[in-house]
C-alpha cells in the first residue's frame, strides 16, 4: 500500500490525473443538474486527455516539428528520436479533443431541447414534471 | 436570445477582428505543414470569425446570413477529404495513400504525399467551419434555413 | 479492386451519409431511397466479400499503404484492417440486419420529422458505417473513433420523440460517453506499456513478452478497456442506459439499436479478448474467463427476472437482450471451441431474434396502440400473422429446435458441460426457466383474454413491416437449419484464435 | 524551478477544476471551465505538446464555452437545485476502488518523461526519422495525424459532421 502510494507521488502528473477522473466521474454520475453533469463529463474527458499527453512527453526534448530542414524541405542533417517528444500521443490527443467537443455539442443540444420542453435543468424536478 | 449588440465598440471591434482572424486561420492552415496548426484550428477560428459576427450582429444581419449560407455546404470538408482519399483508390493504391494521387506536374512520391496532405487539411477546415457554425444555428435556436416555406 | 473491398463496404453507406444533407436540401425524398439503395449495395459487396474471404483467406488492409515499419515489420505505422472469416461473416450480418430494419422504419417514421428526414437517414447511415468500422478495426484507437461516430447518432436518434425521450438519451449520452472514456483510458494503458495501438502487435508482443501479461498496466488497462465495453454492451451491473433508451427511442430506430449495438460492442471485446489478450490471460490470479463467465451468469439470470417483472413490452424485451448478452458471455467465458462457435451463433441469432421482437413491439404500438403486455391482446383480433411470428421467435429466445436460438444454447450447455462448469449449465436453465416464464405471461395475454373493443387495426398493416417481420422470422429458423455448417465454421474460427 | 512550475500549475488546474464544480451560477462556473482549458493548454504546450495546446485552446477553451455559453442563454443560468442529494452508495464504494486500482496501475507505468519508454522506442522513432523523407512535413504531429493515421482523422472529422446533424435533428423542429 505505501510503496503504491510513493509510486503514485513520484508522479504529480498522475496524481492530478486521478484527482481530476474520479471528481469529474463523480459529478457526472451524482450532479442533479444536467449542465453540470456535463462539466463533469468534460472533466473526465480532459483528464484522460492529459494523461495520454503526459505518457508522450520525454525529458529534455523539443516539441516534434524537425530543424534543420532547407527550403526544399529535406533534411541537412541526421535526425535523432531522442531529440522531440514523441507525436503519437498527441495525434491521438487531437483527436480524442475533438470527439469530445462532439459530443459537448450534441448533449448540450439534448439538454436545450429538454429546457424547452420542461423548463428546468434539474433532473429531480423535471422528473417531478413530467408526473 | 441572440439579438444584436448595441455598444458601437464591441461592433467595431468585431469589424476589426473578423477579417484578422479570418486571415490569421489561413496562414495556421496553410502552415499546418511547418509549425503547430493545421486543419482543426484553421477549421475552428474560420468557424469562429463568422460566429462573431452572429454574435455581435444578430441573426438578421448580412453576417448572419452568409453563415446561413455556409451551412448549406455542410458535407462539402468531408466530399473533399475523403474523395482525396478515393482518387487514390483510382490512381492504384490503398486508401488515403497520397502517393498515389495523380498529379501531372508532381512525381516524387513524397511531394504528392505533402499535397496530400495539404488538401485533406482544407477538406477538415471547411467541414469543421460549417459543422461549428451549424451547431451555433442550432443551439441558439435560428432558424438556419431561409426558404422555409417550401 | 477486390483487396479494396472491406474499405468499399464502409465507403458506400458512408459517402452516401456525407452527400445525403446537399441533396436532401432540394430533393427531400430522394433520402429514403438513398438510404435504401446504399445499404443494399453493401450488403451484395458484404457477401462478394464473405465468399472472396472462404475462398482466399484472411487478408489485412493497411491504410494509406503504411504496412511496413522500416525498423520493425511487426509494427505497421498506419491503420490496419482485419478482413477474416469472423469479421466478414459479422458484415454480412450487420449489412442484412441493418437493410431490413431500413425496409421496416419507413412506415412508422415519425410524422412531426418533417424536413429532418434528412437528418434521420444521415444519422442512420452513419450509424451503421461506425458499426461496419467498428467490426473490421484492427486498431484500438480506430475502434474507439468508430465507436464514437455510432454512440453519438445513437444518442440523437434516441431522443426523437422528444420528451421523455430526451432524458433518456441524455442519460445514454452520460453512461455511453463514460463507457468511450472508461475504453480510451484502456488504450492509453496499453499504449503506455507496449508502445503500439495495432492490435497484431499488440497480441505478437503478449506473446513475446510473457511479463507483460502479469503487468498491472495491461491488468488495469483491460480492466478499463472491458468496463468500457461492458457499458457500451450494457453487462448487467452496467446496463442502466438500454432499458430506457430501448423503450423511449422511436419504434423504428429500437430494432436497429436492439439488434446491432451492443452485439458489435460485445464483438469488439471478443476480438480483444481472444486475438489480443489471448484465452489464457489472467487478472491477479484469476482467470479472466473464469470471472466473465461468472459476470455472464448473474447478468442471464438477473436480466431474466427483471425481464420477468416489466409490463411494458418493449421494456421487457430489452431486458430480455440483456439477459441473452450474459448468454453469449457465457458461451465464450468457456475457452473451448464448442464454447466460442456457440456463442458467436448465438450473438449473430440473437441479432436477427431482437430486431424480430422488437419489430413485432413496434408493429402492435404502430397498428393497435398497444404498449403493454395487457394490451396486447388485441393482437389476435387484427394480426394473426403477427402472433406467428411472435410465436417463432419466442421459441428462439427460449431455445426450443428447430429455431436458431436453440443451438446456439445447446452448444454454450455442451461447451460448460465440456468443461466440468455446472455453474454456467445452471445460470443458462435458469435463464431459459425464466424466459419461458415472461413469454408464458405474454401468450396467456394474447390467448386467453378477452381481446378488448380496440382489437381491430388502427391502421393498415404495411407491406414492409410485413416483409421484415417475415425475413426475421424467416432468418432465424434457416439459421437453426443451417446450424451445423455454421458451427462447424465457427469452430474453425475458434481454431484460429488459438483456442 | 521547473518542478516550482509543474507543481504550482498543477495545483492551479485543480483549483479551477474544484471553481467549476461548486460554483452554484452556472455561467461563471463555464467560464471557470473555460479558464481551465487554458491552463490545461499551458500545462501542454510545458510538456512538449504545442499543436494539443493549440487545439486545446481553440476548440476546448473557445469553441466548447461558445457552446455551453449558448446553451445558457437559452435557458436556466442557475444550479437551483440547493440541498444536496446524499449520494448513492455504490458511488462510495465504486469510487475508492477505481482510485486504488489506477494507483496499482500507476507502478507499472513507465516513469514520466522517460525517453526509453516503451511508448516512445516501439513506432513513434519512425515517425519522426520519416516525416520528413516521406512526406515533406516538418511537423510531425501533422503528417502523422494527416498521412500516416490519416483515417482515424477522417473518421473523427465523420464525428464533427455527426455532431452537426444530430443538433441540426435535436433542435431544429420547432421552428416549422
Amino acid at each position: 500500500m505505501i510503496e503504491h502510494i510513493e509510486a503514485a507521488l513520484h508522479r504529480p502528473n498522475f496524481i492530478a490525473f486521478v484527482v481530476l477522473f474520479l471528481w469529474g466521474f463523480f459529478i457526472m454520475i451524482t450532479h442533479p443538474n444536467l449542465v453540470k453533469k456535463l462539466i463533469g463529463m468534460y472533466l473526465v474527458q480532459t483528464s484522460i486527455i492529459f494523461l495520454l499527453v503526459t505518457v508522450g512527453a520525454k525529458k529534455e526534448a523539443t516539441v516534434p516539428i524537425l530543424q534543420g530542414s532547407d527550403a526544399t524541405g529535406s533534411a541537412t542533417h541526421q535526425i535523432d528520436p531522442a531529440d522531440y517528444t514523441n507525436p503519437l500521443p498527441q495525434v491521438l490527443t487531437l483527436t480524442a479533443i475533438v470527439v469530445q467537443v462532439a459530443t459537448l455539442g450534441v448533449s448540450l443540444a439534448l439538454v436545450t431541447a429538454i429546457y424547452q420542453k420542461y423548463g428546468s435543468l434539474d433532473e429531480d424536478e423535471i422528473l417531478k414534471r413530467i408526473e | 436570445m441572440i439579438h444584436a449588440h448595441d455598444s458601437a465598440i464591441v461592433r467595431t471591434m468585431s469589424r476589426l477582428l473578423i477579417p484578422l482572424i479570418q486571415l490569421f486561420a489561413l496562414y495556421v492552415l496553410c502552415f499546418g505543414q511547418y509549425g503547430p496548426g493545421g486543419g482543426f484550428v484553421g477549421g475552428v477560428m474560420l468557424g469562429t470569425s463568422l460566429i462573431l459576427g452572429i454574435l455581435v450582429f444578430g441573426p438578421e444581419s448580412p453576417a448572419c446570413l452568409v453563415a446561413k449560407k455556409v451551412t448549406h455546404g455542410d458535407g462539402i470538408g468531408l466530399i473533399i477529404f475523403a474523395g482525396v482519399g478515393g482518387l487514390c483508390l483510382i490512381g492504384g493504391g490503398e486508401f488515403m495513400n497520397y502517393s498515389n494521387l495523380e498529379i501531372p506536374w508532381v512525381d516524387t512520391e513524397s511531394h504528392r504525399r505533402y499535397l496530400g496532405i495539404l488538401l485533406t487539411q482544407i477538406g477538415v477546415a471547411v467541414d469543421i467551419a460549417v459543422t461549428a457554425i451549424s451547431i451555433v444555428f442550432s443551439l441558439s435556436l435560428i432558424d438556419a434555413s431561409e426558404e422555409s416555406h417550401d | 479492386m477486390t483487396n479494396h473491398l472491406p474499405v468499399i463496404i464502409f465507403l458506400i453507406p458512408f459517402l452516401t451519409a456525407i452527400c445525403m444533407p446537399m441533396v436532401g436540401l432540394k430533393k427531400r425524398h430522394w433520402c429514403r431511397p438513398m438510404a435504401l439503395a446504399a445499404v443494399f449495395a453493401m450488403c451484395v459487396a458484404a457477401l462478394v466479400n464473405f465468399s472472396l474471404v472462404l475462398d482466399h483467406g484472411e487478408s489485412r488492409y493497411a491504410f494509406g499503404g503504411w504496412s511496413i515499419s522500416t525498423s520493425l515489420p511487426a509494427a505497421p505505422l498506419g491503420i490496419e484492417w482485419v478482413n477474416d472469416r469472423l469479421a466478414s461473416t459479422m458484415l454480412v450480418a450487420l449489412s442484412f440486419l441493418a437493410s431490413v430494419c431500413l425496409i421496416y422504419g419507413g412506415p412508422l417514421l415519425p410524422q412531426s420529422l418533417g424536413k429532418q428526414v434528412v437528418h434521420y437517414y444521415t444519422l442512420i447511415l452513419l450509424l451503421i458505417s461506425g458499426l461496419s468500422g467498428i467490426v473490421f478495426a484492427g486498431d484500438l484507437f480506430n475502434v474507439f473513433v468508430f465507436l464514437e461516430v455510432a454512440a453519438l447518432s445513437a444518442y440523437a436518434l434516441v431522443g426523437i420523440p422528444g420528451g421523455r425521450a430526451l432524458l433518456v438519451a441524455v442519460r445514454y449520452l452520460i453512461l455511453g460517453t463514460l463507457g468511450a472514456s472508461f475504453y480510451l483510458l484502456g488504450v492509453v494503458f496499453f499504449y503506455a506499456a507496449t508502445g503500439t495501438l495495432n492490435m497484431a502487435d499488440l497480441a505478437q508482443q503478449m506473446t513475446d513478452k510473457p511479463e507483460l501479461m502479469t503487468s498491472k498496466a495491461i491488468i488495469a488497462g483491460s480492466t478499463f478497456m472491458f468496463i468500457g465495453l461492458g457499458i457500451k454492451m450494457a453487462l448487467f451491473p452496467l446496463h442502466g442506459w438500454l432499458p430506457g433508451a430501448y423503450t423511449r427511442a422511436p419504434d423504428a430506430i429500437s430494432p436497429m439499436l436492439a439488434g446491432l449495438m451492443t452485439k458489435i460492442a460485445l464483438y469488439s471485446w471478443v476480438r480483444i479478448m481472444f486475438w489480443v489478450l489471448g484465452a489464457g490471460a489472467e487478472i491477479g490470479h484469476v482467470h479472466l474467463l473464469t470471472l466473465l463467465g461468472i459476470l455472464g451468469a448473474v447478468a442471464a439470470v438477473v436480466g431474466a427476472l427483471l425481464a420477468l417483472s416489466q409490463q411494458d413490452v418493449k421494456r421487457m424485451f430489452a431486458y430480455g437482450g440483456i439477459s441473452h448478452i450474459g448468454l453469449i458471455l457465457i458461451g465464450f467465458s468457456q475457452g473451448n471451441q464448442t464454447g466460442f462457435a456457440g456463442a458467436m451463433f448465438y450473438l449473430i441469432n440473437d441479432a436477427f431474434m431482437q430486431a424480430g421482437i422488437f419489430f413485432i413491439a413496434g408493429a402492435a404500438i404502430y397498428q393497435h396502440g398497444a404498449r403493454t403486455v395487457d394490451e396486447l391482446a388485441s393482437l389476435r383480433g387484427g394480426s394473426p400473422w403477427m402472433i406467428g411470428a411472435l410465436i417463432i421467435l419466442a421459441m428462439s429466445m427460449i431455445g426450443i429446435p428447430p429455431t436458431g436460438g436453440f443451438f446456439g444454447k445447446w452448444q454454450i450447455i455442451l461447451s460448460a458441460i465440456e468443461e466440468g462448469n455446472y455453474l454456467a449449465v445452471g445460470a443458462v436453465v435458469v435463464a431459459t426457466l425464466l424466459t419461458m416464464a415472461y413469454f408464458q405471461r405474454l401468450f396467456v395475454r394474447i390467448f386467453r383474454d378477452r381481446p378488448t373493443s380496440a382489437s381491430a387495426p388502427r391502421v393498415e398493416t404495411h407491406l414492409s413491416i410485413r416483409v421484415s417481420v417475415a425475413v426475421t422470422s424467416a432468418a432465424i429458423i434457416v439459421l437453426g437449419l443451417c446450424s451445423d455448417p455454421i458451427i462447424k465454421f465457427f469452430r474453425d474460427v475458434a481454431a484460429s484464435a488459438g483456442l | 524551478m521547473t518542478v516550482a512550475f509543474e507543481i504550482s500549475l498543477l495545483v492551479l488546474l485543480l483549483m479551477t477544476a474544484a471553481g467549476a464544480i461548486m460554483v452554484k451560477d452556472l455561467i461563471s462556473s463555464v467560464l471557470i471551465l473555460g479558464f481551465y482549458s487554458f491552463l490545461l493548454a499551458l500545462v501542454w504546450a510545458w510538456l512538449g505538446a504545442v499543436d494539443v495546446a493549440f487545439v486545446e485552446a481553440v476548440v476546448g477553451a473557445g469553441l466548447a464555452t461558445v457552446f455551453f455559453l449558448l446553451t445558457l442563454f437559452g435557458t436556466a443560468s442557475k444550479d437551483t437545485h440547493i440541498r444536496r442529494t446524499a449520494a448513492p452508495a455504490i458511488a462510495l464504494i465504486g469510487l475508492p476502488l477505481l482510485g486504488l486500482l489506477l494507483l496499482y496501475a500507476a507502478e507499472d507505468l513507465p516513469r514520466f518523461g522517460d525517453p526509453e519508454s516503451q511508448a516512445s522506442a516501439r513506432v513513434s522513432p519512425d515517425y519522426l526519422t520519416g516525416s520528413l523523407k516521406e512526406t515533406h512535413t516538418p511537423n510531425v504531429v501533422t503528417s502523422v495525424l494527416m498521412d500516416y493515421r490519416a483515417f482515424d482523422t477522417l473518421i473523427e472529422t465523420a464525428v464533427i459532421f455527426t455532431a452537426g446533424i444530430a443538433c441540426a435533428l435535436l433542435l431544429r423542429r420547432k421552428q416549422q
